[in-house]
């Protein structure tokens, strides 16, 4: 059992008003409803607002390069089957330069959970156009707007018949506790992309943008229906729907690789060297 | 005695299986053998060339003219057919290359026919061909049919005396029909003739390449997670790893790209298992970012890194040494680095064990270098001594952690190494962060913290490493004239050289397979050996002489001469010998 | 005006019977039929046996490194938007190691046309599971059988919006050779995956195991439909649907992009210092 | 005179205009003015400055003692209240701080009430504050009126109004209250006061950092294609191409990660603009195999580097001189490069335009160094001279290829250099490789086309390329008895402290900004010099004299003494003096 306290981390660096500050909280209620303590829980973080996030909680803490938090993480739980563990991204780490491992990790489908801290922006670089970044938005970088189409990483994720797709909004903090521990709880990979307004860099997408749009999906959809869930993941307009975006049932990875199914975490099996000795023979 | 074949053809025609087969017969007939390979980037076609040496004197390198060319296909008689040697042979059949050659240097040995009279099986051609060469040899066919027996144990007893039947048919062929064969091999060594395999550190024959040695070598040291993208020359040490998966408690993991690979070995290191991962040139460029997180998070991890001619793609299946700098300038900021770059399969293996040894113990990134030609070259040797290879784990687990009051993963100490525990296994958090960190692994900005974390993690650990790094080993005469250095896969040629050398000059070979920290000349005479010497040499398969540029950094001392080869082959034993001025004695 | 015997380039390397020998073919006739000549083509390779094919043919070529065909391609495209662009990728080469340059280069929709030569395997480094290998199949590098679903590229197409979406079979020359044309007719970014056999190191999905399941799709199907388009992507199994899946009509970068839009290609636009010295007075 | 102005608070609070808007005025009223910058990782709080010297002596260094601290919080008062020189001020607001201090060497400027009182608005706050240092160092407003006007002149007359009498308020205040405040300024130099700027390489007052001096010496280069993923220190100069872009012929693309962006600088500079692109240590990293590329197609590429606190993510915003020796071994295989160091924003200009046309002149990547420190400090200059940026197309474009009758992209010539044609722009053929090539670009295997692609790509070229190499700059006493060395942005604190000491003692800089090829020794006496003094010293910003390794392993030298600083800040003035024996001099 735990309480919020336990999950008191440095002071936040992040700007008032911030979106993070409230995804942050609501992880620290989820965790205490779950009754996680800290060291029952490893964080990878990139780089960016939100891979600063571990250091405001308290947790076992891997907060490696800008981009590649999955390939840590995915190794973490093939190692270590035991762990929960959770990756924290922003929208450039995890749609930009991560990319790559976000297909492959989607593909893997170990049981890790992923939360993208979405702000349609990159906001510790200072407010460049994100993948997520809304066409039009105009910044340093993009001085003519930006002239392409935002990368829909729930749709993507769906496409991909990804484990669990769910799409979240920092400023529906009971929603965003219970969508978090949903994730967590689900068995293979789990894709929470929170909507967070980045009140320094992103003038578009502010608070009220979101919460004017956000709205739960309705108790009809169900997620395991892939075409219905497409076609929620598309919309991202006037309406942009919070909530269990999709699910299905595949197989973790980690219950199909002989080495570790239905055994002891690999971190946990013995090794000695009298057991391989004998791979010497094959040569003589 | 000391024999060259060489196996040519296209790829796909079998001619590995040929040259692997001559290989391991040899070995167990109690000969000593050194293979090395030479192929093209592409499946089918194209022409490659498999070559063996055998000796009763220890050989470790490959030479320029050959005894036995077996043919496969047309090109090969037009590509080497002027590089015999006196007597020698070249082996091929009319029918297969749609070609007579005439002439008292061809046996022309209808593999085909007799395959398909012998076994009705055109496909056992390559089997009349090894046949062929042993009865050439005046070889008996007892060891071959025990290889033959192992190897298609599983396909049934038919399919094996088919290839034995093809094999003495290939055998009587030769015999017959090759008077001109003045080939003389002594018997084998009854002691070892078909000797049964005998276990790690026994003596015994073994082959091995450089390849499987470092697979051997990381799998002994604990290694639980390899995780690599396919490149070339790496690869076979991917598939070794996945092939042990399969018998032993280990995950191998194939990665969307290197990228990725590297952060996986980085995450499953901090998760509390030793890992490694391997690519070539190209392929570690894409890791220098992850190399810098190992360095900044102090996370132990094995890198290998087989060289081949670049710069970008350049020609992927060859082979250079390129690299050095590179790896050991590779990543932004200042960090300890371990580089090792064995010159033998034995020492691949002893020096993988140490790398895994180093990293775990500093907690630091240590590397293997290594290129084709080492990573394909097989050697036989007594055995390897399985003693050598360190196995102490030194990570707190559950155990040590309950007894520990708090826990800082980079706390300063007077070693500069941070205590390293397992993530879960207690309530202590371990906390690590790309960012500079403090004692704890939060990120921070001082000035004062970031001074004091360079000095534990640089400063105070690289001395420390340093002592443990070994001299260049020393080979040859004592206060020799000439001094012969190289640094990793030149090891077996050189000293082949020397040891051809050392009967009418005085000469010797400093050889340095354990690159960085750079060994401590205080610690050894290497400084003075050179410095005595009236001529310095040192041979690089490269065009810049890095290791020389490395040595001058290190240790100001400047090199005479330089030899450097850069066309993407390898060092012939002939070419060594020419270049150091003996290239008038054949007695080789 | 051209004629096959312009195209003829080095003898191609490949095995016999391996499909990218008719993928080549189909290009020539293409090539041909659109009266395109060398010149005027700049093909951009990757590595892998597709990366060899320009060499086996006649164009400007930029073979590059593994997994790096699109971004060199879309800065061709934007320098000089005059020129016919051509990305030539294997399965690994584009979904694997290049992933993320796939997803961006979807998103951007310059007018370029990408290749995928997918033999679900890589085939150049001996036969090692790639993006698209099905799952079951044993390799030396996959001992327990690939783990975990493969990408498909035609549905992650779709869901990203791309410009021009089609699957083609090597074994289906004509239809290949058409929607090449196709492809590159296209104004917008092209993706032609081509199902191709490598007889060496894929032995399940064989030139018979495509030639069964391969099926044109019919002339009911209209690609501006997307979520028809979506539903037809997802179907790799007992058929496999070939031809034009999916079109969106969205505007290209060139076209929008000020400094090129309705403009000289940039490589044509002239330079000189006297333009931009005045620059300098910025900082007095 | 010589006052050094820190303006310290959180980041967001408006310090960094309150110092640009100091600087730049102090700059047209004549002064030599030199800046840099402190600041943290974050967007929102911390604690961040930004210090502001003026001088009627050339300056191009920071102090650590400051004259005026102006304090836009509490901790800015606290960290450096005892960093104030003899005499020096801390202007503070006690109603934003919530803090009052006691002691004559605080003065209170209530600039929240001043500005609500004179221009209803508290956001004027930092502009009574400049107007109170200008009031302080007793200067009229009339410069910064007219800066004022421009700056705010988009916003309407009245905000500008509103402005001018926020400052004029703040000075009044100042000039009323600090009766201790005894500096010194004096009367602008009338020529340049206010005068309207001038054209390039006309005289007139500069103020300009290392980033917009890299931009603008790519603009003038003919860059015509700038690609980049957004990563501190480098990220300047996309916003500066970015903005370009709206006003000239000029395509920026912001990538989807750095091996994008390389590759797609190697692409557009294969389609037949002049390109680059620029990012950090850790970005870089990602760029390698690119490197690569270019040096194996021998595509002109530039490449910024700036370098900042690592390994890994280190402390993103802050500066070191770490990733020399990373930058030029950077790489697989062996390939010419061209790297540029430059350590003022004047040489940042010209080693721009210089990199562009030697990396096109000889079909090479070539790299500017750079750092943190050097990006962001902003030096006064009479001008830059645009005429010393070379521009000559060297591709051959439609014209010329119509005359020729065949052509090959990788053609055998005597220097080396192969044409370099327009794909497209005729009928003839492009065609380059990253595998190893033939003349014509077309992928081989063979052993002599590799070994005759790599005398022409790196053998032949090289020495040209290091004949085009500037010798390091000399600077201070002849036959010094001290020489001190640097390299990159140490160039200006060198260069002061070289002035400082030069009165009393004997002392001279060398400093590189052109390094590799490394300077040839025999071009110029700087192996003399060193070798003649009493003791040589190498200044760097890192903990392994990445420059003394280069040094030794390129001329032999071995330096006497090194200073390195690696805790992620610049050196001070002062520091150097300190550590360079001179510290009793506080007449500096
Ligand atoms: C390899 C690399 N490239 C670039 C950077 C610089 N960088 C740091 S964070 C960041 C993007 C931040 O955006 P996002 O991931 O959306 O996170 P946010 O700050 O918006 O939470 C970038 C480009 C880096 N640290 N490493
Ligand atoms: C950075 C890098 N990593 C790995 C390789 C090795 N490599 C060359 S081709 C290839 C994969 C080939 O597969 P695919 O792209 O599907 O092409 P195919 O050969 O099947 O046509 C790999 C892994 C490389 N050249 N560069
Ligand atoms: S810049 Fe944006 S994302 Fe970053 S802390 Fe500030 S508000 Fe949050
Ligand atoms: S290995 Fe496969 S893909 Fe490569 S050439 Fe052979 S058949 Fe074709
Ligand atoms: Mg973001
Ligand atoms: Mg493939």
């Amino acid at each position: 059992m735990s309480e919020l306290e336990d999950f008191r981390g440095q002071n936040p660096a992040w700007c008032p008003g911030c979106g993070n500050l409230q995804i942050l909280r609501s992880f620290k209620m989820a965790m205490v409803e779950m009754g996680i303590e800290p060291h029952e829980l490893i964080i990878v973080s990139g780089i960016g607002q939100a891979g600063k996030f571990p250091h405001y909680t308290k947790c076992n803490t891997f907060n490696g390069l800008h981009g590649r938090t999955l390939p840590v993480s995915q190794a973490i739980r093939l190692v270590n089957h035991g762990m929960r563990v959770l990756a924290v991204a922003g929208d450039g780490d995890c749609y930009g330069e991560g990319g790559n491992h976000f297909l492959h990790a989607l593909r893997r489908n170990l049981n890790i959970t992923v939360f993208v801290h979405d702000n349609q922006v990159y906001g510790l670089t200072k407010g460049q156009a994100s993948p997520t970044t809304d066409e039009g938005m105009v910044t340093g970088t993009q001085p003519f707007g930006v002239l392409y189409e935002p990368l829909n990483p729930v749709a993507l994720a769906v496409s991909m018949d990804a484990g669990f797709v769910a799409r979240g909004f920092s400023g529906n903090q009971e929603q965003l506790k219970e969508l978090m521990r949903a994730a967590l709880e689900h068995r293979g990979f789990s894709l929470l992309d929170i909507l967070q307004p980045c009140v320094t860099y992103n003038k578009i997408n502010t608070f009220q943008w979101y919460k004017q749009r956000c709205n739960p999906v309705g108790v009809s959809h169900d997620p395991s229906d892939r075409e219905a869930a497409w076609r929620l993941a598309l919309e991202f307009g006037d309406r942009i729907p919070t909530g269990i975006i999709y699910r299905s049932d595949r197989p973790t990875l980690e219950e199909r690789l002989p080495e570790i199914a239905n055994q002891e975490p690999l971190v946990k099996q013995p090794f000695s060297q009298g057991d391989v000795i004998s791979e010497l023979e094959n040569f003589f | 005695m000391d024999y060259t074949i060489r196996i040519g053809g296209q790829a796909g025609q079998g001619l590995q299986t040929i040259g692997a087969v001559l290989a391991k017969l040899f070995t167990r007939a109690g000969f000593h053998v050194f293979t090395h390979q030479d192929y093209m980037s592409r499946i089918r076609g194209g022409h490659n060339y498999y070559q063996v040496r055998l000796s009763d004197r220890p050989v470790s390198s490959s030479r320029s003219l050959v005894d036995i060319l077996v043919s496969l296909d047309k090109t090969t008689v037009e590509e080497h057919r002027d590089e015999l040697n006196a007597g020698g042979m070249i082996v091929y059949d009319s029918e297969t290359i749609r070609q007579k050659y005439e002439g008292e240097n061809f046996l022309d040995v209808p593999s085909r026919q007799i395959a398909m009279d012998t076994a009705g099986n055109r496909l056992m051609e390559n089997t009349v061909a090894v046949g062929a060469v042993l009865g050439m040899l005046g070889m008996s066919l007892e060891i071959l049919e025990a290889l033959l027996n192992e190897v298609f144990a599983r396909k049934g007893h038919e399919v094996v005396e088919q290839n034995i039947a093809a094999a003495s048919a290939g055998a009587q062929f030769a015999r017959e029909n090759c008077s001109q064969c003045a080939f003389s091999v002594p018997e084998p060594r009854s002691a070892e003739a078909g000797a049964t395999p005998a276990g790690g550190g026994a003596p015994g024959r073994m082959l091995l390449d450089g390849t499987n040695a470092v697979g051997l070598g990381a799998l002994l040291s604990g290694c639980r997670f390899y995780t690599a993208y396919p490149m070339t020359p790496s690869t076979g040490i991917l598939n070794f790893m996945a092939a042990q998966s399969k018998k032993h408690s280990l995950v191998v993991e194939q990665a969307e790209d290197e990228i990725a690979a590297i952060n996986m070995a980085i995450g499953a290191s901090y998760a509390g298992v030793r890992s490694m991962t391997g690519t070539a040139g190209g392929g570690f460029a894409l890791m220098v970012e992850g190399v810098s997180l190992a360095g900044m998070t102090e996370t132990p991890v094995v890198i290998y890194v087989g060289q081949r001619p670049a710069p970008a793609t350049g020609l992927p299946t060859r082979t250079e040494q390129a690299d050095l700098l590179y790896v050991l300038h590779a990543a932004h900021g200042e960090f300890p680095k371990i580089i090792m770059a064995p010159g033998s399969p034995g020492q691949a293996f002893h020096l993988t064990g140490k790398a895994f040894d180093l990293a775990e113990k500093y907690q630091v990134p240590a590397f293997i270098i290594s290129d084709q030609y080492l990573a394909d070259s097989e050697w036989s040797l007594d055995g390897l001594d399985a003693e050598k290879i360190p196995y102490h784990d030194y990570r707190l687990r559950a155990g040590d952690l309950a007894k520990l009051d708090s826990y800082k993963r980079h706390a300063y100490t007077d070693s500069g190494v941070s205590p390293l525990a397992e993530p879960g296994a207690s309530r202590h958090l371990v906390v690590t962060d790309s960012d500079e960190h403090d004692e704890e692994g939060h990120l921070i900005e001082d000035a004062l913290t970031r001074r004091l974390m360079v000095e534990k993690r640089l400063l105070k650990k690289m001395p420390l490493i340093r002592e443990e790094i070994s001299p260049p080993l020393y080979y040859g005469a004592e206060n020799p004239e000439v001094v012969v250095v190289g640094w990793g896969s030149t090891y077996g040629v050189i000293k082949e050289a020397v040891d051809i050398m050392g009967d009418s000059s005085s000469i010797a070979m400093l050889h340095f397979s354990e690159i960085f920290p750079f060994p401590d000349p205080e610690k050894s005479d290497f400084l003075e050996v050179l410095g005595k010497a009236k001529s310095t040499v040192c041979v690089e398969n490269n065009a810049t002489s890095q290791f020389a540029q490395l040595v001058r950094a290190e240790t100001g001392f400047v090199f005479d001469r330089h030899l450097n080869k850069f066309d993407g082959r390898p060092f012939m034993l002939e070419e060594l010998l020419d270049y150091l001025g003996d290239a008038g004695r054949n007695d080789v």
